[in-house]
């Protein structure tokens, strides 16, 4: 617990035609990066954002090496630590910020806050807080897709903790039953606020359930990219080709406290210093440098760019009005 | 005009015509594919309809619900069973909270329909004989149906599945093969959030819902031999609540006794008495009063659960009082 | 006398008395342990009496509320914390069918208590502000508590930890920190099933619980300028309901305001409204109104969630019109 | 499916000191069959009994082989098709059938019906009809005979179906975290009402669950009652000492519909043909006359004081009252 010695190393060979790819994970990683930072450790602490803010600092490879495999028909049901899924979407980070900031340029027109969002119109099915909500939902937007035969999965994220509960397993155990074409991706932060995961489950890895259901279950490094991206290829088709789900176990470490108020202090410090050494966006800037895929100026080019585009984001949002009052009521039901 | 239909049979012919009208349209839940249904509302769908519109499920409560949902936010209309509305608690989360809020927080329309047979009278005990309507009719974002009529049944069940939001729908058990009524053979629809006066009176109003209608009818069948004139409104959807017919009836009779088979204590008589003091209040001639079970899980034995459930007696009952008041 | 202790506070206090006065009692929850709660209540507890007696569990309410009867059962006192009472729902089913339903059916006792962190105002959005307690009044075999004060609070949990049936405990959020009061150092508890007038009055009657008991003092206190004489009367317990409380005041104040935070249709209001006609109909003088937040889920936005909110504005602008009926 | 050939095979020593047990076995397995055959078959159909009626004919062995085990310390959790264990406990026969029959003689004294009934004084804790909902509830039992440091055991009965609940699952995930003292018991009777295995879950046992919370499964043939006793001997040890919970799959097959009004139609007549040649009572039967533990006599003996003991049941309870309506509303708190 704690390192990354139980993930199952996948021989990598890393060509020049993976260089765009590169760029792409690296751009969405350092957006999500940014916008995260911008909205915990800036907007939260000005007030500008309230409620409860959950980041996925050091997680973006999951969420960017699953989310940009995704085809137009496939449907994404991310979870709170994801964000990126939202921008590989065609979701603007000012419509992001916008949300968190409670603002009608947010997804749900203020209506919900931080990532309890979706739109349908682009695949993304909106979590509630209740943790593992949408697996039962993926099962059922999986059946549909199926039904209509356009040849699209569903991906259901989570994190390890969510994997304790009841709503996990009955949608787990429809959807192989049915062999439905979903690809479960499981974020194993180690913790689920302040539990590790030894009070959370007695197996070691989340992959060990996936026998429960007859379901390939693979183990990958979730701080590198490009690990992620080919476990998901092999889990995607498996789904895609109507062999039924395949479950994804991302290792990863959450580098913050559960929430923006939480300090973590039931996390021994060692553990972050270990895991910021496998910090997913250095490791990537790192591959591309030594593959050549970037130059130095490059990256920090695209690392300011990303700046500028939160800056600009930041701006629209706070630009973006508070809902009206008087619209309180609207939209309890699409027929009234 | 099929003579004679159960409302068991009007409900199994409503979702079948709309399984006919709508591909989109299906069916999900324990034992509704081969078997057809515990109570076999099902019937024969799953020959005639195949095994990708008639999904049996696992023991999975909210797996089934949940599946609904993710059908639903895709565009398909899953009609979901639950065997007892007794396990609905077991989908609970994935109702009041996915279901329900979908549409108010994020546009997304959410277009199922739940299925839950309710109600006493069957011997079914604690846990075959609940009606947990309140449980829904405080959750805003839901619709709630409890049809009293193979006629209502039919075109609630037609409507629902057309209707856009999450709609539960309680079925009385007790009424499944009881009821009996000639309804029309072509395509109707009955509206959600509308209740009906099913009886005209100028004395007093009774509102109920569910298998207690009957009841009330009798029991105002028996009180004009007294010389009563007893209005009967059946409110057929809870939520929306359709005050208006309420009030109005209040208006005219003055006086109102609310029926329910539910228990007593958080029912629907709190709701209603509630609207109608804010509304009509100065039109009351008498105490606003009701008839419920008592506030106790629903008893197994025989004598005692008789003593459990309103009936007919107990209406005439509370209605001479407040007629004589 | 423990000077300015906060509601939060409190119930900790409560707790941890409990505790060390029984050691039956224990404590199950999620991030109860090494954390102390996500709102610091079992803060403590853990290094004092160690991971028998503080139990930290995997992400599960259906287990948690599973192992605190199985637990109850055998004769031991859990005081299980859901971490919101939005997630209540997750484990409806053991609350509503297992826990409420055993004393009756089989004699079987389940002192166990679920502690729920209810209420809006913190900016928590539709999934962490809920009221849920209707859910749970609307079913026999549960009590219901939800307190106001700190001093209540921490009476109220301690009565509930001893009392033999399951207790669902409301503590609202927005209270915890907000309110402060000096309470006893010596033990004592408050009776569950019992409201209190925290205000005199003889004009009006205003009924209401948790959050809402202190808009309707402020309201009290602004009207009292205009001379109107407001009584308040402060629930406390919801189930077993205290109707005799109620109704005496009605009886002589003839007006009654009923207030909640919980959305409108199906919330308190109702039953206290029936329950008031019922019993003392002849002694009104004005309709029954209510002061509740709108049929919506609970808004995440600054502006949306104020009107979304009761608050004293809203309640003397109804309690002013009533007084002046 | 539909066969024992996944039976794992266990050596059985037969030795004559089993005799004794092989006579107790006999006893409540017979006296199962009988009081189960006079309610579904006489007392239903005469309408003395009313409501849900679901027997455990053909899975006798499973109560039996399990219950027998129980020290007084233990708690039981019966599932609806373990009727022998009430009789292993104490319960007399004669209060079980007035419990069916809404008697003031049952266990729960007419207000609830069929096997919805328990009596913690003798240890049993009462199902209700949620499938799987006593899952949850032993694990506190567990904590509690754990804390009281008693050295009991809780006995958590369920079918197959009853696996795909989330109850379930979170249940036995606490259980396995902690460690507890539980023993999980499974009559896999191959249906779920009209459900088969295969639409229930899609690995090919319930065993193969136990993985996913790192607990030993056991397969066994559910239809020996030896197999079962030896079986759960080794589980209820492992579970005692400390070690955590255990789970035991017993293979058996629902010889009857799921209830009395269900006629199983959907279930294919070879089936209950091939699993009539496995009785368990006819093999133990056969087993002790080949050990000569007991003659034909006293075996014809020991079923005619069955049926003698059945037959003094029903006259007891049918003299037994009904509960009287003006209790209808005492109890519904322990204090009011
Ligand atoms: C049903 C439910 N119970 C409790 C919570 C409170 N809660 C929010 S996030 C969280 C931890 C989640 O852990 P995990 O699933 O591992 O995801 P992570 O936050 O680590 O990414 C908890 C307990 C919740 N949201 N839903
Ligand atoms: C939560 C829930 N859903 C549905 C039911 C209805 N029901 C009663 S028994 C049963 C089948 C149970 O199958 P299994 O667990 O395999 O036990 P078996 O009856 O085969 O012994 C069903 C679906 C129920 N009791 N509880
Ligand atoms: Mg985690
Ligand atoms: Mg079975």
């Amino acid at each position: 617990m704690g390192t990354v010695e139980a993930i199952t190393p996948h021989e990598q060979t890393q060509t020049d035609e993976q260089a765009p790819l590169a760029h792409q994970c690296l751009y969405y990683m350092a957006l999500m990066r940014e916008a995260e930072d911008r909205i915990e450790r800036k907007l939260y602490r000005q007030g500008k954002v309230l409620g409860g803010v959950y980041v996925g600092r050091g997680q973006e490879a999951i969420p960017v090496g699953t989310g940009l495999l995704a085809q137009p028909q496939d449907i994404l049901l991310p979870s709170h630590r994801d964000m990126a899924v939202f921008f590989i979407r065609g979701v603007p980070v000012r419509r992001v910020i916008a949300q968190y900031m409670g603002r009608m340029g947010g997804l749900t027109r203020g209506r919900d806050g931080n990532m309890h969002m979706g739109d349908m119109r682009l695949g993304i099915v909106s979590i509630i807080s209740a943790l593992a909500a949408t697996v039962p939902v993926a099962s059922g937007v999986a059946l549909a897709l199926r039904y209509k035969g356009t040849g699209g999965v569903a991906f259901s994220y989570f994190g390890d903790g969510a994997t304790s509960r009841g709503a996990w397993h009955e949608g787990v155990n429809f959807a192989t039953v049915q062999k439905l074409p979903v690809v479960y991706i499981c974020n194993n932060n180690q913790y689920a606020y302040s539990t590790p995961l030894e009070l959370q489950m007695a197996c070691a890895n989340v992959a060990d359930r996936g026998p429960a259901y007859n379901m390939p279950a693979e183990i990958v490094d979730g701080n590198d990219v490009f690990a992620v991206y080919e476990a998901a290829q092999r889990a995607i088709a498996h789904a895609r080709s109507g062999r039924g789900p395949y479950l994804l176990e991302c290792k990863t470490f959450r580098m913050t406290g559960h929430s923006a108020h939480d300090a973590a202090e039931y996390v021994p410090q060692s553990l972050f210093e270990e895991w910021a050494k496998l910090d997913p966006i250095e490791r990537l800037e790192a591959k591309m440098l030594e593959h050549r895929w970037a130059t130095r100026e490059e990256i920090d080019r695209l690392r300011v760019d990303v700046v500028r585009e939160v800056d600009e984001a930041v701006a629209w949002a706070d630009a973006s009005p508070c809902p009206d009052p008087v619209t309180l009521t609207e939209g309890v039901y699409e027929t009234e | 005009m099929a003579a004679g239909t159960t409302y068991l049979e009007a409900i199994r012919q409503g979702i079948w015509e709309e399984m006919e009208r709508d591909p989109d349209v299906f069916v999900i839940g324990e034992d509704v594919g081969v078997y057809g249904g515990a109570f076999k509302v099902t019937a024969g769908m799953f020959e005639h309809f195949g095994d990708r519109r008639v999904v049996d499920t696992p023991i999975s409560e909210e797996g089934i619900v949940g599946a609904a949902i993710g059908a639903g936010l895709m565009g398909l209309r899953p009609v979901a069973e639950m065997q007892f509305s007794d396990f609905i608690s077991c989908g609970f989360d994935q109702i009041v909270n996915f279901a329900a809020k979908c549409h108010y927080r994020w546009n997304a329309a959410v277009p199922i329909v739940v299925r839950a047979p309710s109600g006493g009278g069957i011997h079914g005990g604690p846990f075959h004989s609940q009606n947990p309507e309140m449980w829904f009719v405080r959750t805003p974002g839901l619709k709630v149906v409890c049809p009293a009529t193979p006629y209502d049944a039919k075109g609630l069940i037609k409507a629902a599945i057309r209707d856009n939001d999450p709609v539960i729908f309680f079925e009385h058990k007790a009424l499944y093969r009881r009821v009996k009524e000639d309804i029309p053979d072509e395509d109707y629809t009955v509206p959600l959030g509308r209740a009906k006066v099913v009886r005209e009176g100028k004395d007093l109003t009774i509102v109920t819902y569910g298998a207690m209608v009957w009841s009330a009818l009798e029991a105002a069948e028996k009180l004009a031999e007294e010389g009563a004139s007893i209005e009967v409104v059946d409110l057929r959807t809870l939520l929306p609540l359709d005050r208006d017919t309420v009030c109005d009836s209040v208006r005219k009779t003055s006086k109102v006794l609310l029926v329910h088979e539910d228990t007593r204590t958080g029912g629907m008589a709190g709701e209603l008495a509630v609207s109608i003091t804010e509304r009509v209040f100065e039109y009351l001639d008498a105490p606003i009063v009701r008839v419920t079970a008592p506030d106790t899980p629903v008893p197994f034995s025989p004598p005692l659960e008789e003593a459990f459930l309103p009936n007919t007696e107990k209406v005439i009952e509370k209605a001479r009082w407040l007629y004589r008041y």
